[in-house]
C-alpha cells in the first residue's frame, strides 16, 4: 500500500461524545443501557424497570444471567473510578527502555505507551471532537494551505475540521457539532490514535 | 545476522493477551523495540504497559480493532515497523493480511500468504498433504454437492462418518453420521452452520475415527527449505474441539513413531514451501494409526509445553526465521528432557462453562521449581467481555508425568484469582482422574468426565454424538 | 522431651489486651445473609426485596447463581478501596484439602490455617484473656478436679483461670484482671495458639 | 518407602517466607500434609495459607516466634508432625534445635546434630575439612591467642591477612590487615565485633585472598554413606558478604575443575557422615585454586540455580532422604543444561539499601520462557519490618549464559513491584554491566560497581580493605 495509491480523500464516519455510542465507548463510558442485548428473550418492559429499580436504589451495577441469557448493567452517574482509576496497570518499574528516542526516526511521540494526549481536567464542559481512526493528523489541506481551523474558529455541522491520513487515504473530519473551537490538543503533523481528543469546541 | 539484511529493530503485536504479553518478553530479550495496538478497553493491559509503543485502534469490538487491518497497517506505518506477528487468533491465519503486509513491505511473522490460504481450506489442504505423503482419513476430496453424492461417498468409506465444514474450525459445521438416514439432516444442519460460522455452507465428509487421539507435531521451517521438527504434543483434552490442557510428550509415541511422524511433517513443509513455525494436527487412532486433520500456520497457544521440554523459544524462532536467518538447527539437535503440562486458565464458570467477566481482586501466582505462567492478568484487573476467555496459562515441567501432575495439581491448590470464576477447579479434577493420571485418553475424554461428573453438557453431546 | 521430664506447673508471661483483636475475623466470615435463594427466574418482586436487603445491611455486593440463573447486584455510593489495599491473604480456592480431617489422629482444629476460634463481636466491651503461648489448654488441674473458673466465676488479678501445658510443662494462666467470667471460649483439652481468646471478661 | 520405614504424613516448617512456601509446594507434591507457624503479624502471610494446618507461635520478634524452640516443638507435638524443616536462617544451623528435636522423637530434616555443631564452628570445621582432604587457605588452626602469635602466625603465612571471627558469617568480626603494623588494631575490633555479634570474641587469621571468587558446591548425601555433587554456583556477587545475585554453572570452571572439586566434596562429606542436603564454600583465586572457606548445613537462598540446570527438587531430595530413602542417584545420573541466574529481590533502597518495608500496592510477576519466581508476596500484602528483607527471588534459565542475562533483564523489566522500594533497578544495572556480562566478576565486584555507581559504601568498603 505504501506505493499503490494515490492520494484521495474519503470521509470516515465518526462518532463524538455528545452521542453516546454504546458499544464503541468501553468500559469506561457511562451509558446505563450500554451492555444489554435486544436479543428475543428481553422483554424491554422489564429492562425498563430494572434500570429505574437500579437508579432509585443507586446501584451501580446489575447482572443477570439466565440460561444463555444475561444482562448486565451499570449506571454511570460520573466517571467511574473504579474502572480506570482504582486499578490501572501497574507502571512498568524502569523507565529507561520507555523514555529513550526511538532510533528509527519515526514519529513516535516521546511518551509511548498511549500516544494520546489527554484533555486537561480544565476543559471539562468542552464539547471534545475525537479522532475515530488511528492515522497522521493535518491541520490544512497541503503543508502551504491555511488551517481548517484556529481557535476562535467558528464551526458548523460539517465544518471540515482537520485531516487524518490512514494508509494513504487523507480522511476529512467534521465538527458535527457547532460552536467555537477553544482548544486544539495535537500538532499538526502528529499521529493519533481512535478516540484521541483532536479539538475542544465551547457551544 | 548472516543472511537477507532483515534485522528488525521494531515489530507492531496485532493481538493481545497473554500472547501480546509472551511476543513482547521474547522481543525484548532479542532487543526488538515493540508496538502494542489496542482496543479502547485494553488501555489498561499489560501488552500496552509492556510495549515500547502503543496506540488505540479502536473500540472493544474485534471487527473494529484487533481485525481492523487499516487501523492496523497505519499504525505500522506510523512507528515505521519493520515487522508485524500476529499471535494467535485474530489475524494470525489471514492469508489477505498477509497480503497486504507484502504490500506494504512490512515482513508478516508468518509463512507465506499463499502457504496460509492453502492450509486454510481444508479440502485444499487434504489435497495437499496427501499429494505430500501424509496419511489422511478416507474421505470426500471435494466439498459434496448433494445428497446422493455424500450418501455413495459415506458408503464407500464406511459409518460412522463425519461431516465437516471446508472453511471451518472450533466444532462448527460438524456432525457425526451414524447412518444413511442420518444424513441428510446432518448434511444440512452442518452446512447451515457452516454457512452462518464461516460464510461458507461448503462441506465435506470424512470416515469418523472412534474416540482419536489428538496429537500435533511442531515443526520450525526457515525460508531456504531447512526444517526441523520438536516433537508432538497431545491434546486430547478438548471439550467441544476446545483444548483445555495439552501435554508433551505424548504417553503413547514411541522414538519410532514420534520420528516417522515427525519425519513426514517435515517432508510436507518442504513440499509446500513451508517457512516459520508450524503445526501439524493428527488424530491417532487406537492402533496408532495418524490421518492428517489440519495444519496452523501460526503460533500455538499450547507451545509452552514444547518449549518446557526442549529448552527452545519457539517465538524467538519465529523472529529469527521472518528476520530471514536460517534454521540453526539440525533434527539431531532436538533433545526432550521430562514431561510438561499446560493447563488453560479460562474466565468461566467450571460447570457451566458461562464466561465470567470482571474484576480480579486477589490474585497470586504459583512459584518454585518447573512451574511457568503465561497470564495477562494482574490484581484489580478488569477481565472484559469483549474476548477469548483464557487469562493464563499453567505449565508445570517435570522428570515424569507423574511428577509434573503433582506439580500442576499444587500449582493450581496455590494459585489464586478472586472476583471472578475460573476453570481451576475443573482443572484440579482432571489430576484426579484415575484415567486421566493413567494417560488413558483420547477426544471422548471430556464428555465422559463431565458426564460422570453428572454435569449437563448438551452442547458438546451434540456436536460429537449426532 | 516427650518422655523426659514430669509435670511441673509453671508460670508464663501474659499479655491481655482491653479490645477485641478485630483482624481475628478472618477472611471467611462476610455476612450470613449472603447465599439466599430465590425462585430460578426473574420476580420483579422478589428482585426488589433482595435490593431493600442489600440497603439494609448495608452490603455492597451480591451475588446469586444457581442452575444457570444468576444475579449479581452492587450498590454504587462507595467503592471501597480498602478492598484492594488491605487485602488479606487471598483464600485458596481449592477448600478440599483444608477441610479434609486429618488422618493423623491428631487433635488439629477442624479448620486448619487458623487454630484461633475468635471471639465474635458481640464480645466488643469485654476485656479478652488471650494465650500467652502454644500448648494445650485445661480448664482444670486434673481430669477430676473442678474447674478453675465457670461463666459467673468472679476473677481477681492472680486468679487462676486455666493451665496451658506446652512440652509437657504445665503452665498456670493467671487473670491479671479483676471481673466476672461471662465467655469461655475454648473447649477443654483443646489446642490453642498465641493470642488466641481464652476468656471474656466484664469489668 | 524402601528403607527406615520413615514415610512422612505431616511436616511442620519451622520457617517463614518465601522457603516456607517453597518447602509446602514440594510437600503438596510429594503428598505430605504441612502445618505452619507464624508470628502474630505474619497472619496473612501465603505460607500460613497453603499450609494444611497452622498455628501462631509467639509476637513479632523472632526471638519470641520463630526461634522460640518450646513454641516450635509444642506445636509439632499437638499436630502431631513426623518431621520438621528448618528452611535457612532462624533455626536452620542450630544444632542445639535438631538436637531437642531428635530427643523428641521428630525427625529435624537436615544432618546429624552432630554434624550440625561440627560444621557451625570455623575453626573446628577447618580442621575436620583439612584431615578430610580439602584445601584450606594458609592461617591459624586454632584462635589466636595474643598479639604476638598473631603476628608470628601473620609472618608464616605472608601478608595480606585476614582476621576472622570464629563463631561469624555475614562479614562481621572480618578484618584485612596488609602489614604488621595494623595487625594489633584489627585483632581487637574484629574480636569485639566477633563477641558483640555471636557472644564468642575468638578469632582466627587466615591468608588474605585478592579478588577471589565465590563457588560453592552443592551436595546431597543420604544416611547410607552414599553422596553426589550437583555441581557448582558462582556466588561472587555479594555486598557486605551478602549475596545479590547467584549464577549456575561458573564461567571459569572446567569439567575438569568441577569435577575435581565436586569429587572432593563428596569425600569430605563421606568422612564427616553428612547426610542430606549442603553446601561447601570455596574461594576460587585468580589462579583457580580453590580453598575450602565453610559448610552450610541447611538448603541455600540459592538452591534455585542448580535446581534451574539440573532438573533436580533439592527440596524433595531433603525429605526423602530425612524419609531414610537412599539417594536413588549416581554422579553420573548430574546433566547440567544451559545457565541459570538468580536476582534476589529485597525491599530494600536499591541505592542506600536502607530496608523498605510496607504495603505492595501494585505487584506482577514476569512469565514466559525459563522464568522461575519464588516469592511469598502479593498485591495488598504489607512487607513487614521484622525480619529479612529478601521478598522474591528470581531465576531465569536458557541455553546460554547471554540468553540467561537478557532473559533476566526482560524479567525484571516486566516486573512491577509498587509501594515499596525493591533491588529491582539495582539488579537490572547489573545486568548492564560489562564486567559482569564478560563474566569477570569476583568477591569486589559489588564494592567496584557501588564505587562506578557513584555510590559511597563505607561499610563494604572497610570490610575488605581494613
Amino acid at each position: 500500500m505504501k506505493d499503490s495509491e494515490s492520494q484521495s480523500v474519503a470521509k470516515v464516519e465518526r462518532k463524538t461524545r455528545e452521542t453516546v455510542a454504546p458499544e464503541s465507548q468501553g468500559v469506561r463510558e457511562r451509558n446505563p443501557s450500554r451492555q444489554p442485548k435486544p436479543e428475543p428473550s428481553v422483554n424491554m418492559d422489564e429492562l425498563r424497570e430494572l434500570i429505574a429499580l437500579l437508579r432509585e436504589n443507586g446501584l451501580a451495577e446489575f447482572e443477570l444471567e439466565r440460561e444463555g441469557f444475561r444482562v448486565r448493567l451499570r449506571r454511570g452517574v460520573e466517571y467511574d473510578p473504579m474502572e480506570t482509576r482504582a486499578a490501572p496497570a501497574p507502571s512498568t518499574p524502569t523507565e529507561a527502555p520507555k523514555t529513550a528516542a526511538s532510533a528509527t526516526g519515526s514519529p513516535a511521540p516521546s511518551h509511548p505507551g498511549a500516544l494520546a494526549q489527554t484533555a486537561a481536567s480544565e476543559d471539562q464542559g468542552l464539547h471534545i471532537i475525537e479522532s475515530p481512526i488511528v492515522g497522521t493528523f493535518y491541520r490544512s489541506r497541503s503543508p502551504n494551505a491555511e488551517p481548517f481551523v484556529k481557535t476562535g474558529s467558528k464551526v458548523e455541522h460539517d465544518s471540515v475540521v482537520c485531516i487524518i491520513e490512514a494508509m494513504k487515504l487523507m480522511n476529512e473530519i467534521t465538527a458535527e457539532t457547532h460552536g467555537e473551537v477553544v482548544k486544539i490538543y495535537v500538532e499538526n503533523g502528529q499521529p493519533v490514535e481512535y478516540g484521541q481528543p483532536l479539538f475542544g469546541i465551547k457551544k | 545476522m548472516s543472511a537477507g539484511n532483515r534485522k528488525f529493530r521494531k515489530i507492531l503485536i496485532a493481538n493481545r493477551g497473554e500472547i501480546a504479553c509472551r511476543i513482547i518478553w521474547t522481543c525484548k530479550e532479542m532487543g526488538i523495540r515493540t508496538v502494542a495496538v489496542h482496543s479502547d478497553v485494553d488501555r489498561d493491559s499489560l501488552h500496552v504497559r509492556y510495549a515500547d509503543e502503543a496506540a488505540c485502534i479502536g473500540p472493544a469490538p474485534s471487527a473494529q480493532s484487533y481485525l481492523n487491518i487499516p487501523a492496523i497497517i497505519s499504525t505500522a506505518e506510523i512507528f515505521n515497523v519493520d515487522a508485524i506477528h500476529p499471535g494467535y487468533g485474530f489475524l494470525a491465519e489471514s492469508s489477505y493480511f498477509a497480503e497486504i503486509c507484502e504490500a506494504c513491505n512490512i515482513k508478516f511473522i508468518g509463512p507465506k500468504a499463499s502457504v496460509i490460504r492453502l492450509m486454510g481450506d481444508k479440502v485444499e489442504a487434504r489435497r495437499a498433504m496427501k499429494a505430500a505423503g501424509l496419511p489422511i482419513t478416507p474421505g470426500s476430496s471435494e466439498p459434496v454437492t448433494s445428497e446422493e453424492e455424500a450418501l455413495q461417498i459415506a458408503r464407500e468409506i464406511g459409518f460412522p462418518v463425519i461431516v465437516k465444514a471446508a472453511a471451518g474450525g472450533g466444532g462448527r459445521g460438524m456432525r457425526v453420521v451414524r447412518s444413511a438416514d442420518e444424513l441428510g439432516a446432518a448434511l444440512e444442519t452442518a452446512s447451515t452452520e457452516a454457512a452462518a460460522a464461516f460464510k461458507d455452507g461448503s462441506v465435506f465428509l470424512e470416515r469418523f475415527i472412534d474416540k482419536p487421539r489428538h496429537i500435533e507435531i511442531q515443526v520450525l521451517a526457515d525460508e531456504y527449505g531447512d526444517c526441523i521438527h520438536l516433537g508432538e504434543r497431545e491434546c486430547s483434552i478438548q471439550r467441544r474441539h476446545q483444548k483445555l490442557l495439552e501435554e508433551a510428550p505424548s504417553t503413547v509415541l514411541s522414538p519410532q513413531l514420534r520420528a516417522e511422524m515427525g519425519a513426514a511433517a517435515v517432508n510436507a513443509c518442504k513440499k509446500i514451501g513451508y517457512s516459520s513455525a508450524g503445526t501439524f494436527e493428527f488424530l491417532l487412532d487406537q492402533d496408532n494409526k495418524y490421518y492428517f486433520m489440519e495444519m496452523n500456520t501460526r503460533i500455538q497457544v499450547e507451545h509452552a509445553v514444547t518449549e518446557m521440554v526442549t529448552l527452545a523459544d519457539i517465538v524467538r524462532n519465529q523472529i529469527r526465521i521472518a528476520e530471514g536467518e536460517p534454521l540453526g538447527y539440525t533434527q539431531d539437535d532436538l533433545m526432550i528432557v521430562g514431561h510438561a503440562i499446560e493447563c488453560r486458565i479460562n474466565a468461566e464458570n467450571p460447570e457451566t462453562f458461562a464466561p465470567s467477566p470482571g474484576r480480579i481482586t486477589a490474585f497470586n501466582l504459583p512459584g518454585g521449581p518447573g512451574v511457568r505462567v503465561d497470564t495477562y492478568v494482574y490484581a484489580g484487573y478488569m477481565v472484559p467481555p469483549f474476548y477469548d476467555s483464557m487469562i493464563a496459562k499453567v505449565i508445570t515441567h517435570a522428570r515424569t508425568r507423574d511428577l509434573a501432575i503433582a506439580r500442576m495439581k499444587r500449582a493450581l491448590e496455590v494459585m489464586v484469582i478472586e472476583g471472578i470464576k475460573t476453570t481451576i477447579p475443573l482443572h484440579l479434577k482432571i489430576m484426579d482422574d484415575p484415567k486421566f493420571r493413567a494417560g488413558d485418553i483420547s477426544t471422548g475424554f471430556m464428555e465422559e468426565f463431565l458426564a460422570s461428573e453428572g454435569q449437563r453438557n448438551p452442547i458438546s453431546a451434540n456436536a460429537s454424538r449426532a
